[in-house]
């Protein structure tokens, strides 16, 4: 695969950073000529991640970073979303069910995870060295003709 | 966080004056939202007019808001950025919130309720 | 000075990697509701920095870094860019100017400097321990009333 | 970088099918605009249509090929968004370019030059 552009972003883990991520990350796809609800849903997928990980990881504490490596390649954008805290438990996340008709069942949380695996082509999760890692997909289709092309 | 709002009739009408309702502002939303159904209000119009995001947590809030009126009242919501009401798809948050293209028609509709 | 909300970029010191910082400067400058003019302003003399710092500090070199702080205060953006490549001869700054009416006048180059100080409120050259500072702010006027307001 | 490129008459006319010139397109562009002036054309138009950000080394190549075909034509320009536009009359190359809102007045203007 061709070597890739790359910018990362860091933020303090404070939750009022994280919509600076968000702008980043929808600034960079509108660059990149993503339709806007596109935009949208990769700002979203990698704003659950940041929270997650505020809030998961780092239990709402400032003071750690949340790193986030954004990778163009021809075919694919890649995010590798890098915490230090602690790690997911698989165990922890319940499956997203609920019958509409039932008000009692609505879900007030819990939503984050399932948006991930809705909206991303491929969402991997390890842990290396102590050093979490998420890594979201999502495949491209640049249009051959047109204001955009494929990076690089 | 600046939430416009105001009564029309015994229906209140709340329009988030922010691009954005997140997890840094969804606590202080569920919290507004709460006070207007403590302090009474059992119809309420969202107006998201101006919102152009929102996550898990912000969609939370509202629905929080939501299951406290519970059969009581309703919330309804209107005029719903394409970007936005893709989020309401995705969590089939359209099958339990009515959602209106424009304010007068949530407010309508809200009105000839019971 | 209340404490800023804060993001940091970093690429590596390539030419293609540079539209992704000024993706995300755009796309942060939305969020905070700045009109598409002051945005594509702030974007622009984020990337002639960087640029420059590119061109000029590390003369084309692949494998340096180029970091950008953005920094959110009330009244003000401030951007940061480090690098630590050669630090920028004063002396090699020429004035801009031309004569609008003699083509064999016009510049092709050497406008970067002209720009960053037009658009900017202010900006501050400073090298550190080997390390180079620029540092580029604009004040802001966030509306008391709308959909934006100031940060934090 | 994709330029769009085609010939009424005389003039050429070319559209870069890209949102930037700048620093990683810039001599890419002014390569293949000399080559267009190396071939004869002399009367250029360029529509900045698609084009949502320019920076100073992308100007610098526009500034290029209008400074190689001096006196012998004119490179006019037609199309600009309002916040390139910024760029042209701070640098006040406003002045030295012509810019029409649409490429047929463009393209009326330099056919109407001798
Ligand atoms: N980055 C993370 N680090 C640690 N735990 C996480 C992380 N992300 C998710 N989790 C776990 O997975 C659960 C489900 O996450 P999510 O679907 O986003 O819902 P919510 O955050 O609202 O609980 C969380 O409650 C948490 O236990
Ligand atoms: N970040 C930098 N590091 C070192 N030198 C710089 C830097 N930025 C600018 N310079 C110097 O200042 C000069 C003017 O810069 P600028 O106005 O951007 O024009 P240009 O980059 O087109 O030459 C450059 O030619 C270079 O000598």
């Amino acid at each position: 695969m061709k070597a890739a552009n790359m910018i990362r972003l860091i933020i303090d883990s404070r939750l009022e950073n994280v919509s600076l991520v968000g702008g980043a990350v929808r600034g960079i796809a509108n660059t990149l000529c993503m339709d806007s609800t596109t935009s949208y849903q990769l700002e979203l997928c990698v704003v659950e991640a940041v929270n997650n990980d505020i809030k998961h990881a780092y239990h709402c504490q400032a003071g750690h970073s949340v790193e986030i490596d954004v990778l163009l390649y021809p075919d694919r954008l890649t995010f590798k979303i890098y915490d230090s805290g602690e790690s997911m438990n698989p165990a922890k996340v319940a499956p997203f069910c609920f019958d509409p008709s039932k008000i009692e069942t609505l879900p007030e949380r819990g939503m984050g995870v399932y948006i991930l695996h809705s909206l991303m082509d491929e969402v991997h999760y390890e842990t290396i060295n102590g050093q979490n890692i998420l890594t979201l997909v999502k495949y491209v289709n640049y249009p051959s003709e047109g204001a955009c092309k494929s990076p690089g | 966080m600046q939430l416009k709002h105001n009564n029309v009739k015994d229906v209140l009408i709340v329009r988030p004056l922010e691009k954005r309702i997140d997890a840094s502002t969804a606590a202080e939303f569920k919290q507004n939202m709460n006070e207007w159904i403590d302090s009474g209000n059992r119809r309420i119009v969202l107006n998201l007019s101006e919102v152009d995001f929102i996550d898990s947590s912000g969609l939370g809030a509202i629905i929080s808001g939501f299951k406290k009126i519970g059969n009581e009242g309703n919330i309804v919501i209107c005029v719903v950025k394409e970007s936005v009401m893709s989020l309401f798809r995705l969590t089939r948050m359209n099958r339990v919130f009515d959602i209106y293209t424009s304010e007068n028609e949530a407010l309508e509709a809200l009105s000839g309720k019971a």
